[in-house]
Protein backbone atom coordinates (compact mmCIF):
# COMPACT_ATOMS: atom_id res chain seq x y z
CA UNK A 1 0.00 0.00 0.00
CA UNK A 2 1.04 3.63 -0.42
CA UNK A 3 0.51 7.12 0.88
CA UNK A 4 2.50 10.01 0.48
CA UNK A 5 5.49 9.09 2.69
CA UNK A 6 4.98 5.82 3.03
CA UNK A 7 5.74 2.73 0.18
CA UNK A 8 4.76 -0.91 2.21
CA UNK A 9 4.78 -4.12 -0.40
CA UNK A 10 4.78 -7.53 0.34
CA UNK A 11 6.15 -9.84 -2.69
CA UNK A 12 6.60 -13.22 -4.20
CA UNK A 13 9.23 -11.91 -6.61
CA UNK A 14 12.51 -9.69 -6.30
CA UNK A 15 12.65 -6.90 -4.30
CA UNK A 16 13.90 -3.35 -5.83
CA UNK A 17 16.02 -1.82 -4.25
CA UNK A 18 16.32 1.11 -7.04
CA UNK A 19 12.30 0.91 -6.69
CA UNK A 20 12.71 1.91 -2.28
CA UNK A 21 15.76 4.23 -3.09
CA UNK A 22 13.55 6.44 -5.78
CA UNK A 23 10.71 6.46 -4.04
CA UNK A 24 12.38 7.69 -0.72
CA UNK A 25 14.46 10.35 -2.73
CA UNK A 26 13.55 14.00 -2.22
CA UNK A 27 14.93 17.38 -2.98
CA UNK A 28 14.90 18.23 0.44
CA UNK A 29 16.27 14.95 2.00
CA UNK A 30 19.81 14.98 2.34
CA UNK A 31 20.32 11.34 3.46
CA UNK A 32 18.46 8.40 2.15
CA UNK A 33 19.44 5.51 4.80
CA UNK A 34 18.91 2.10 3.41
CA UNK A 35 18.40 -1.97 5.86
CA UNK A 36 18.89 -4.86 3.29
CA UNK A 37 18.33 -8.40 4.99
CA UNK A 38 19.63 -11.04 3.10
CA UNK A 39 19.49 -15.05 2.79
CA UNK A 40 22.35 -16.44 4.58
CA UNK A 41 24.09 -19.66 3.90
CA UNK A 42 24.34 -20.87 7.21
CA UNK A 43 23.13 -20.89 10.63
CA UNK A 44 24.71 -22.41 13.50
CA UNK A 45 26.81 -24.96 11.67
CA UNK A 46 24.04 -26.22 9.30
CA UNK A 47 24.01 -25.25 5.28
CA UNK A 48 20.77 -23.47 4.67
CA UNK A 49 19.44 -23.92 1.11
CA UNK A 50 16.96 -21.76 0.71
CA UNK A 51 14.19 -19.84 2.47
CA UNK A 52 10.37 -19.95 2.95
CA UNK A 53 8.63 -16.56 3.66
CA UNK A 54 4.89 -16.74 4.95
CA UNK A 55 2.63 -13.42 6.06
CA UNK A 56 -0.82 -13.15 7.68
CA UNK A 57 -0.58 -10.39 5.30
CA UNK A 58 -3.15 -7.60 6.33
CA UNK A 59 -1.75 -7.67 9.45
CA UNK A 60 1.88 -7.56 8.30
CA UNK A 61 0.75 -4.26 6.35
CA UNK A 62 -1.47 -2.73 9.18
CA UNK A 63 2.31 -3.62 12.17
CA UNK A 64 4.28 -2.35 9.46
CA UNK A 65 1.85 1.33 8.80
CA UNK A 66 1.97 1.76 12.39
CA UNK A 67 5.84 1.15 12.98
CA UNK A 68 6.27 3.95 10.14
CA UNK A 69 3.67 6.55 11.66
CA UNK A 70 5.89 5.82 14.83
CA UNK A 71 8.97 6.91 12.92
CA UNK A 72 7.48 9.58 11.20
CA UNK A 73 6.41 11.22 14.48
CA UNK A 74 9.36 10.31 16.51
CA UNK A 75 12.33 11.35 13.75
CA UNK A 76 12.20 14.28 10.69
CA UNK A 77 12.01 11.42 8.05
CA UNK A 78 10.55 12.66 5.02
CA UNK A 79 9.58 8.74 3.12
CA UNK A 80 9.63 5.66 4.20
CA UNK A 81 9.89 2.52 2.08
CA UNK A 82 9.81 -1.29 3.51
CA UNK A 83 9.34 -3.93 1.57
CA UNK A 84 9.38 -7.58 2.26
CA UNK A 85 9.86 -11.01 0.54
CA UNK A 86 7.05 -14.16 0.69
CA UNK A 87 7.29 -17.44 -0.65
CA UNK A 88 10.35 -19.32 -1.95
CA UNK A 89 13.64 -16.68 -1.54
CA UNK A 90 17.17 -18.19 -2.48
CA UNK A 91 20.89 -17.70 -0.73
CA UNK A 92 21.85 -13.91 -1.05
CA UNK A 93 18.55 -12.23 -1.97
CA UNK A 94 17.27 -9.85 -0.19
CA UNK A 95 14.08 -10.41 2.19
CA UNK A 96 13.79 -7.15 3.69
CA UNK A 97 14.55 -4.26 1.94
CA UNK A 98 13.71 -0.69 4.09
CA UNK A 99 14.81 3.06 2.98
CA UNK A 100 14.30 6.21 4.94
CA UNK A 101 14.73 9.87 3.63
CA UNK A 102 15.45 12.85 5.76
CA UNK A 103 16.95 16.26 5.60
CA UNK A 104 19.75 15.19 7.63
CA UNK A 105 21.25 11.96 8.07
CA UNK A 106 20.98 11.14 11.64
CA UNK A 107 17.41 10.91 11.70
CA UNK A 108 17.16 8.51 8.87
CA UNK A 109 20.36 6.13 10.25
CA UNK A 110 18.78 5.61 13.48
CA UNK A 111 14.87 5.43 12.06
CA UNK A 112 16.05 2.60 10.08
CA UNK A 113 17.68 0.72 13.19
CA UNK A 114 14.45 1.27 14.71
CA UNK A 115 12.35 -0.06 11.92
CA UNK A 116 14.20 -3.37 11.27
CA UNK A 117 14.25 -4.05 14.89
CA UNK A 118 10.41 -3.54 15.48
CA UNK A 119 9.81 -5.54 12.37
CA UNK A 120 11.40 -8.26 13.48
CA UNK A 121 9.53 -7.94 16.91
CA UNK A 122 5.73 -7.12 16.09
CA UNK A 123 5.18 -7.81 12.09
CA UNK A 124 3.01 -11.20 11.50
CA UNK A 125 5.79 -12.88 9.15
CA UNK A 126 7.61 -16.27 9.51
CA UNK A 127 10.30 -17.71 8.03
CA UNK A 128 10.82 -21.65 8.10
CA UNK A 129 14.79 -22.52 7.06
CA UNK A 130 15.13 -25.15 4.21
CA UNK A 131 18.97 -27.17 4.85
CA UNK A 132 21.04 -29.23 2.60
CA UNK A 133 20.40 -32.33 5.07
CA UNK A 134 16.95 -32.51 3.69
CA UNK A 135 15.22 -31.14 7.54
CA UNK A 136 13.89 -27.84 8.04
CA UNK A 137 13.08 -25.41 11.07
CA UNK A 138 10.34 -22.69 11.65
CA UNK A 139 12.38 -20.02 13.03
CA UNK A 140 12.08 -17.32 15.84
CA UNK A 141 13.73 -13.86 16.28
CA UNK A 142 15.36 -13.20 19.73
CA UNK A 143 13.02 -9.92 19.39
CA UNK A 144 9.68 -11.61 19.59
CA UNK A 145 8.44 -10.56 23.08
CA UNK A 146 6.39 -14.22 23.63
CA UNK A 147 8.84 -16.36 22.13
CA UNK A 148 9.91 -18.66 25.77
CA UNK A 149 13.17 -19.97 23.73
CA UNK A 150 14.47 -17.44 21.74
CA UNK A 151 16.64 -18.85 18.90
CA UNK A 152 18.50 -16.73 15.54
CA UNK B 1 -20.47 -14.96 35.64
CA UNK B 2 -22.78 -12.79 32.79
CA UNK B 3 -25.22 -15.09 30.30
CA UNK B 4 -23.55 -15.61 27.33
CA UNK B 5 -23.98 -16.54 23.59
CA UNK B 6 -21.75 -18.00 21.28
CA UNK B 7 -20.87 -16.53 18.45
CA UNK B 8 -19.23 -18.07 14.78
CA UNK B 9 -15.60 -17.07 14.17
CA UNK B 10 -13.32 -17.36 11.85
CA UNK B 11 -9.92 -19.23 13.01
CA UNK B 12 -6.93 -18.81 11.01
CA UNK B 13 -3.23 -20.81 11.95
CA UNK B 14 -0.11 -19.59 10.64
CA UNK B 15 3.42 -21.22 9.69
CA UNK B 16 4.56 -23.96 12.60
CA UNK B 17 0.78 -23.83 14.17
CA UNK B 18 -0.73 -24.46 10.73
CA UNK B 19 1.28 -27.57 10.87
CA UNK B 20 0.23 -28.60 14.15
CA UNK B 21 -3.27 -27.56 13.95
CA UNK B 22 -3.34 -29.47 10.42
CA UNK B 23 -5.62 -26.53 8.77
CA UNK B 24 -5.10 -22.98 7.80
CA UNK B 25 -8.67 -21.69 8.70
CA UNK B 26 -11.71 -22.96 10.30
CA UNK B 27 -15.16 -21.63 11.58
CA UNK B 28 -15.79 -22.24 15.44
CA UNK B 29 -18.12 -21.50 17.73
CA UNK B 30 -17.01 -19.51 20.95
CA UNK B 31 -18.15 -17.18 23.63
CA UNK B 32 -18.87 -14.05 22.75
CA UNK B 33 -17.03 -12.92 25.97
CA UNK B 34 -13.72 -14.34 26.37
CA UNK B 35 -10.23 -13.35 27.72
CA UNK B 36 -6.86 -14.24 25.34
CA UNK B 37 -5.78 -16.96 27.93
CA UNK B 38 -9.80 -19.01 27.67
CA UNK B 39 -9.57 -18.51 23.34
CA UNK B 40 -6.47 -20.13 23.06
CA UNK B 41 -7.46 -22.64 25.70
CA UNK B 42 -10.64 -23.44 23.38
CA UNK B 43 -8.67 -23.40 20.36
CA UNK B 44 -5.82 -26.09 21.50
CA UNK B 45 -8.32 -28.36 23.53
CA UNK B 46 -9.60 -28.16 19.82
CA UNK B 47 -6.23 -29.18 18.42
CA UNK B 48 -3.95 -31.21 21.20
CA UNK B 49 -0.64 -30.89 19.16
CA UNK B 50 -1.04 -26.92 19.52
CA UNK B 51 -0.94 -27.73 23.02
CA UNK B 52 2.59 -28.31 22.61
CA UNK B 53 3.85 -24.67 21.76
CA UNK B 54 0.55 -23.00 23.54
CA UNK B 55 3.20 -21.07 25.68
CA UNK B 56 4.84 -19.37 22.26
CA UNK B 57 1.46 -18.41 21.05
CA UNK B 58 -0.45 -15.82 21.05
CA UNK B 59 -3.56 -14.23 19.72
CA UNK B 60 -4.72 -11.43 17.33
CA UNK B 61 -8.49 -10.52 17.38
CA UNK B 62 -9.46 -8.60 13.88
CA UNK B 63 -5.56 -8.20 13.30
CA UNK B 64 -5.03 -6.55 16.65
CA UNK B 65 -2.66 -8.32 18.91
CA UNK B 66 -4.52 -9.42 22.42
CA UNK B 67 -3.20 -10.40 25.41
CA UNK B 68 -3.78 -11.56 29.31
CA UNK B 69 -3.77 -7.38 30.13
CA UNK B 70 -6.27 -7.08 26.99
CA UNK B 71 -8.81 -8.07 29.69
CA UNK B 72 -12.38 -9.59 28.68
CA UNK B 73 -12.59 -8.99 25.02
CA UNK B 74 -16.04 -8.45 22.84
CA UNK B 75 -16.69 -11.08 20.03
CA UNK B 76 -19.03 -10.52 17.27
CA UNK B 77 -19.90 -12.98 14.42
CA UNK B 78 -17.51 -13.11 11.86
CA UNK B 79 -14.63 -11.89 14.00
CA UNK B 80 -11.00 -13.18 12.27
CA UNK B 81 -9.37 -14.94 15.12
CA UNK B 82 -5.72 -15.68 14.31
CA UNK B 83 -3.00 -18.17 16.00
CA UNK B 84 0.36 -16.87 16.30
CA UNK B 85 3.54 -18.36 16.63
CA UNK B 86 6.81 -16.48 17.29
CA UNK B 87 7.75 -14.31 14.49
CA UNK B 88 10.51 -14.41 12.07
CA UNK B 89 10.36 -11.67 9.96
CA UNK B 90 13.06 -9.46 8.91
CA UNK C 1 40.75 0.56 -5.32
CA UNK C 2 39.89 -2.89 -4.45
CA UNK C 3 41.01 -5.44 -1.99
CA UNK C 4 39.42 -8.81 -1.52
CA UNK C 5 37.03 -6.59 1.74
CA UNK C 6 37.31 -2.61 0.26
CA UNK C 7 36.04 -1.60 -2.85
CA UNK C 8 37.06 2.40 -3.07
CA UNK C 9 35.88 4.90 -6.03
CA UNK C 10 35.75 8.69 -6.51
CA UNK C 11 34.05 9.03 -9.89
CA UNK C 12 32.74 11.71 -12.08
CA UNK C 13 29.81 9.89 -13.11
CA UNK C 14 26.27 8.35 -11.46
CA UNK C 15 27.45 6.86 -8.60
CA UNK C 16 26.05 2.85 -8.60
CA UNK C 17 24.23 1.76 -5.65
CA UNK C 18 23.95 -1.57 -7.44
CA UNK C 19 27.55 -1.29 -7.77
CA UNK C 20 27.70 -0.73 -4.06
CA UNK C 21 25.56 -3.53 -3.18
CA UNK C 22 26.71 -6.70 -5.11
CA UNK C 23 30.00 -5.93 -3.92
CA UNK C 24 29.20 -6.21 -0.31
CA UNK C 25 26.53 -9.00 -0.63
CA UNK C 26 28.00 -12.48 0.51
CA UNK C 27 26.47 -15.58 1.56
CA UNK C 28 27.34 -15.32 5.12
CA UNK C 29 26.37 -11.90 5.63
CA UNK C 30 22.56 -11.55 6.57
CA UNK C 31 22.89 -7.70 6.51
CA UNK C 32 23.70 -4.76 4.61
CA UNK C 33 23.73 -1.44 5.44
CA UNK C 34 23.54 1.81 3.12
CA UNK C 35 24.48 5.36 3.82
CA UNK C 36 23.14 7.60 0.42
CA UNK C 37 24.72 11.20 0.74
CA UNK C 38 22.09 13.38 -1.82
CA UNK C 39 22.39 16.81 -3.46
CA UNK C 40 19.51 18.93 -1.61
CA UNK C 41 18.11 21.82 -2.88
CA UNK C 42 17.86 24.41 -0.49
CA UNK C 43 20.07 25.09 2.56
CA UNK C 44 19.66 27.75 4.95
CA UNK C 45 16.99 29.52 3.24
CA UNK C 46 18.78 29.22 -0.49
CA UNK C 47 17.92 27.75 -3.81
CA UNK C 48 20.69 25.31 -4.39
CA UNK C 49 21.20 24.77 -8.28
CA UNK C 50 24.00 21.90 -8.15
CA UNK C 51 26.99 21.29 -6.38
CA UNK C 52 30.64 20.87 -7.08
CA UNK C 53 33.60 17.93 -5.24
CA UNK C 54 37.03 18.36 -5.49
CA UNK C 55 38.95 15.70 -3.81
CA UNK C 56 43.20 15.50 -2.86
CA UNK C 57 42.51 11.94 -4.48
CA UNK C 58 45.20 10.01 -3.68
CA UNK C 59 44.82 11.34 0.12
CA UNK C 60 41.72 10.74 -0.13
CA UNK C 61 41.58 7.16 -1.12
CA UNK C 62 44.11 6.58 1.76
CA UNK C 63 41.97 8.13 4.56
CA UNK C 64 38.99 5.92 3.82
CA UNK C 65 41.28 3.18 3.51
CA UNK C 66 42.41 3.77 7.24
CA UNK C 67 38.22 4.35 8.35
CA UNK C 68 37.39 0.82 6.36
CA UNK C 69 40.59 -0.52 8.24
CA UNK C 70 39.27 0.74 11.40
CA UNK C 71 35.96 -0.80 10.72
CA UNK C 72 37.17 -4.12 9.69
CA UNK C 73 39.36 -4.58 13.19
CA UNK C 74 36.49 -2.80 15.54
CA UNK C 75 33.12 -4.99 13.97
CA UNK C 76 32.54 -7.86 12.33
CA UNK C 77 32.10 -6.64 9.18
CA UNK C 78 33.03 -8.32 5.61
CA UNK C 79 32.68 -6.12 2.71
CA UNK C 80 32.64 -2.45 2.52
CA UNK C 81 31.79 0.02 -0.57
CA UNK C 82 32.71 3.58 -0.42
CA UNK C 83 32.00 5.74 -3.40
CA UNK C 84 32.57 9.49 -3.39
CA UNK C 85 30.88 11.73 -6.15
CA UNK C 86 33.25 14.47 -7.67
CA UNK C 87 32.96 17.28 -10.33
CA UNK C 88 29.44 18.47 -11.00
CA UNK C 89 26.62 16.40 -9.27
CA UNK C 90 22.82 17.83 -9.91
CA UNK C 91 19.85 18.18 -7.34
CA UNK C 92 18.90 14.60 -5.87
CA UNK C 93 21.53 12.97 -7.83
CA UNK C 94 24.11 10.61 -4.75
CA UNK C 95 27.31 11.97 -3.70
CA UNK C 96 28.61 9.75 -1.43
CA UNK C 97 27.47 5.95 -1.21
CA UNK C 98 28.09 3.29 1.46
CA UNK C 99 27.75 -0.12 1.74
CA UNK C 100 28.58 -2.45 4.68
CA UNK C 101 28.02 -6.07 4.93
CA UNK C 102 27.70 -8.42 8.25
CA UNK C 103 26.64 -11.54 9.33
CA UNK C 104 24.26 -9.90 11.58
CA UNK C 105 23.12 -6.15 11.59
CA UNK C 106 24.16 -4.23 14.20
CA UNK C 107 27.33 -4.14 13.22
CA UNK C 108 26.59 -3.41 9.50
CA UNK C 109 24.50 -0.32 11.22
CA UNK C 110 26.90 0.64 13.51
CA UNK C 111 29.89 0.51 10.93
CA UNK C 112 28.08 2.67 8.08
CA UNK C 113 27.44 5.53 10.67
CA UNK C 114 31.14 5.48 11.70
CA UNK C 115 31.77 5.80 8.28
CA UNK C 116 29.73 8.70 6.95
CA UNK C 117 30.57 10.54 9.97
CA UNK C 118 34.53 9.87 10.22
CA UNK C 119 34.76 10.35 6.19
CA UNK C 120 33.44 13.98 7.15
CA UNK C 121 35.47 14.72 9.60
CA UNK C 122 38.86 13.28 7.74
CA UNK C 123 38.38 13.12 4.27
CA UNK C 124 39.93 15.74 1.71
CA UNK C 125 37.33 16.26 -0.06
CA UNK C 126 35.62 19.63 -0.69
CA UNK C 127 31.89 20.73 -1.73
CA UNK C 128 31.16 24.03 -3.52
CA UNK C 129 27.57 24.85 -3.31
CA UNK C 130 26.08 26.56 -6.09
CA UNK C 131 22.91 29.03 -5.83
CA UNK C 132 20.23 30.11 -8.11
CA UNK C 133 20.83 33.64 -7.38
CA UNK C 134 24.18 33.01 -8.79
CA UNK C 135 26.98 32.77 -5.83
CA UNK C 136 28.55 30.50 -4.49
CA UNK C 137 30.26 29.21 -1.03
CA UNK C 138 32.74 26.34 -0.17
CA UNK C 139 31.29 24.23 2.37
CA UNK C 140 32.23 23.04 6.21
CA UNK C 141 31.22 20.10 7.74
CA UNK C 142 30.69 20.73 11.30
CA UNK C 143 32.95 17.36 11.63
CA UNK C 144 35.92 18.98 10.50
CA UNK C 145 38.16 19.74 13.65
CA UNK C 146 40.21 22.76 12.81
CA UNK C 147 37.55 24.68 11.21
CA UNK C 148 36.77 27.52 13.52
CA UNK C 149 33.78 28.89 12.02
CA UNK C 150 31.60 25.04 11.11
CA UNK C 151 28.28 25.54 9.33
CA UNK C 152 26.10 23.09 7.57
CA UNK D 1 69.34 25.36 16.25
CA UNK D 2 70.75 22.73 14.07
CA UNK D 3 72.23 23.91 10.76
CA UNK D 4 69.36 23.73 7.85
CA UNK D 5 69.13 22.63 4.19
CA UNK D 6 66.46 24.35 2.05
CA UNK D 7 64.34 21.36 -0.18
CA UNK D 8 62.37 21.84 -2.77
CA UNK D 9 59.20 20.46 -2.24
CA UNK D 10 55.69 20.39 -3.93
CA UNK D 11 52.90 22.90 -2.81
CA UNK D 12 49.00 21.82 -3.28
CA UNK D 13 46.16 23.93 -2.83
CA UNK D 14 42.49 22.93 -3.30
CA UNK D 15 39.18 24.61 -3.17
CA UNK D 16 39.17 27.69 -1.53
CA UNK D 17 42.97 27.83 -0.80
CA UNK D 18 43.24 27.53 -4.41
CA UNK D 19 40.88 30.54 -4.85
CA UNK D 20 42.91 32.38 -2.78
CA UNK D 21 46.43 31.22 -3.67
CA UNK D 22 45.62 31.71 -7.36
CA UNK D 23 47.02 28.55 -8.31
CA UNK D 24 46.14 25.12 -7.71
CA UNK D 25 50.08 23.95 -7.34
CA UNK D 26 54.12 25.13 -7.02
CA UNK D 27 57.55 24.05 -6.35
CA UNK D 28 58.92 26.23 -3.17
CA UNK D 29 62.00 25.78 -1.08
CA UNK D 30 61.64 25.49 2.63
CA UNK D 31 63.74 24.68 5.15
CA UNK D 32 64.49 20.51 5.61
CA UNK D 33 63.44 20.91 9.24
CA UNK D 34 60.25 22.18 10.28
CA UNK D 35 57.09 22.49 12.65
CA UNK D 36 53.77 22.77 10.99
CA UNK D 37 53.24 26.06 11.84
CA UNK D 38 56.16 27.79 10.35
CA UNK D 39 55.51 25.61 7.47
CA UNK D 40 52.17 27.19 7.38
CA UNK D 41 53.63 30.81 7.90
CA UNK D 42 56.10 30.21 5.34
CA UNK D 43 53.36 29.26 3.26
CA UNK D 44 50.97 32.23 3.91
CA UNK D 45 53.87 34.37 3.45
CA UNK D 46 53.95 33.57 -0.35
CA UNK D 47 50.31 34.31 -0.75
CA UNK D 48 49.02 37.27 1.57
CA UNK D 49 45.58 36.14 0.99
CA UNK D 50 45.62 32.97 2.41
CA UNK D 51 46.32 34.84 5.90
CA UNK D 52 42.19 35.69 6.02
CA UNK D 53 41.80 31.49 6.54
CA UNK D 54 45.50 30.56 8.19
CA UNK D 55 43.01 29.84 11.28
CA UNK D 56 41.18 26.90 9.13
CA UNK D 57 43.96 25.25 7.30
CA UNK D 58 45.90 22.46 8.16
CA UNK D 59 48.69 20.98 6.07
CA UNK D 60 49.89 17.26 5.10
CA UNK D 61 52.92 15.60 4.13
CA UNK D 62 52.86 12.96 1.64
CA UNK D 63 49.07 12.67 1.97
CA UNK D 64 49.64 12.64 5.76
CA UNK D 65 47.90 14.96 8.22
CA UNK D 66 50.50 17.24 10.23
CA UNK D 67 49.61 19.29 13.31
CA UNK D 68 51.57 21.06 16.13
CA UNK D 69 51.57 17.69 17.82
CA UNK D 70 53.68 16.29 15.19
CA UNK D 71 56.66 18.17 16.75
CA UNK D 72 59.36 19.37 14.33
CA UNK D 73 59.52 17.34 10.95
CA UNK D 74 61.64 16.26 8.14
CA UNK D 75 61.32 17.21 4.83
CA UNK D 76 63.14 15.83 1.61
CA UNK D 77 63.52 17.15 -1.61
CA UNK D 78 60.51 15.94 -3.93
CA UNK D 79 58.39 15.70 -0.78
CA UNK D 80 54.15 17.02 -1.37
CA UNK D 81 52.77 20.00 0.88
CA UNK D 82 48.88 20.08 0.69
CA UNK D 83 47.17 23.15 2.02
CA UNK D 84 43.49 21.83 3.10
CA UNK D 85 40.62 24.27 3.89
CA UNK D 86 38.18 22.67 6.41
CA UNK D 87 36.69 19.77 4.91
CA UNK D 88 33.23 19.20 3.00
CA UNK D 89 32.97 15.55 1.90
CA UNK D 90 30.38 13.24 2.21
Amino acid sequence: MTSDQVLIKLSSSVLSLDEATQFTTLPECGAVSVFIGITRDNCNGKTVLHLEYEAYEAMAVKEIQKICDHMLKTWDVRRIAVFHRLGYVPITEASVVIAVSSPHRKASLEAVEYCIDTLKATVPIWKKELYKEGDWIWKTNKECSWSKDAAS
Amino acid sequence: MQRQSLVEVRVLYFAKSRDLAGTAEEIIKVPDRVTSQLLLEIITDRHIELKTIQQNLILAVNQDYISEESGEIQLSTGDEIAVIPPLSGG
